[in-house]
């Protein structure tokens, strides 16, 4: 399985990357992408900034262990992670996800599975500035509820 | 000279993300979370929270690991994901 | 919701589809797509042309349906279906649906669903033509599996 | 003119995905089948199959729905998605 995984403090374009992650496939039929945007709602209001931190070195290995992980459990052809540090506004993409495989179900599943990694389980820390001074977010149960579905089956 | 990594709400709480701490010899996270208490005890008890998970050169390891001259030692709150 | 479905027997370009996507969201945080590929190898070796057939205005009601049935099932800001018909040759985009909501949960189960839909119950016929002539396809015992994860939850 | 619209391998069979029939009094989906299997039998067993469906003017129906002159009939074989 081919596979492409950034940390970039850099806006990235998700479209300009998905079309060059579908020229690069040979075999599959079916191609999956996760792209999240910043919110213009936080918990204290309008935000500002969000800001995201993380731990050179150590965050791009955990990422590269779960996307082995994914590859060990669906029949990928590629996986493709890029996923923005630093400052963003509303609106700026903080994160892209795609896969791509022969069948859709192995496609959703490993795309699911790596959002839920990232969601709960990267070494990042978010924090979002808004009216109220900056403040530091932590993941919500939902979201270690979600990476949980992955542990046993 | 050893690193510390502060992540997180714990930077703020450190007054910045790196600190530099001379060891003459190999201590335990726990006892160099007990020396930057003394100092700071704000500091000290978040750095003790047990969901707080320590990592020296990258790699994941408990409170009564050793950390050496010229490791990297980092403290790592609960992540908050993309 | 903002809905926007099309079938068309032009090729399309789904990452300048999913940019117009993108960029018509005000308050997702998370965009979830799916592109259908057409796969080089069909059952009987290599496939040189698909070909869909749809039953216009009939085709076009029931996906409407499903989008409905999408959001009154998860609260979507939007949803994206663009389904191509008539003669594509391998790598041409068959399919395009997008769905953006708050949480990322909510876009990739609405997305899921509607390619389910789209695999089993949508009115399309599937033809491909290889070495061996025009062979017409019907859906794998998997879709139909796929669709019914849907229907009493 | 009542058509008739053969979709997928219907299509094949009954030479063309259209045609035209002439109704000068209502008929069930059931009997129009019997009269085309009358002239060809492969046709006429092929839209008899259980898992072929019908529509009239763009409306699932049973077989025994009645098809007037000017209406639209579909016979629609399993679908096989995008």
């Amino acid at each position: 399985m081919r596979q492409d995984i950034r940390i970039t403090d850099q806006a990235f374009d998700p479209e300009l990357e998905l079309a060059g992650f579908r020229a690069s496939l040979s075999e599959a039929g079916a191609l999956v992408s996760f792209t999240g945007l910043v919110r213009p709602a936080g918990k204290d209001g309008d935000v500002s900034i969000l800001s995201l931190q993380h731990y050179p070195g150590m965050t791009e290995r955990g990422i590269a262990d779960a996307v082995v992980k994914a590859a060990e459990r669906w029949p990928l052809e590629a996986a493709l992670v890029i996923h923005r540090v630093g400052d963003m506004t509303p609106h700026d993409p903080i994160v892209l996800v795609a896969t791509a495989s022969a069948h859709r179900r192995a496609a959703f599943e490993a795309a699911d599975f790596l959002m839920d990694f990232l969601k709960s389980r990267a070494l990042f820390w978010k924090s979002e500035t808004g009216a109220e001074g900056r403040q530091w977010i932590e993941p919500r149960d939902e979201d270690y509820a979600d990476a949980a579905r992955w542990d046993d089956s | 000279m050893a690193q510390l990594l502060f992540f997180g709400r714990l930077g703020d709480l450190a007054g910045g993300t790196e600190r530099a701490l001379g060891l003459s010899e190999p201590h335990t996270i726990a006892d160099l979370i007990g020396i930057l208490g003394a100092c700071d005890d704000l500091l000290g008890s978040a750095l003790a929270e047990p969901r707080v998970r320590y990592a020296i050169n990258g790699a994941i390891v408990d409170a009564d690991a050793l950390v050496e001259d010229e490791d990297e030692l980092a403290f790592l709150p609960p992540v908050s994901g993309g």
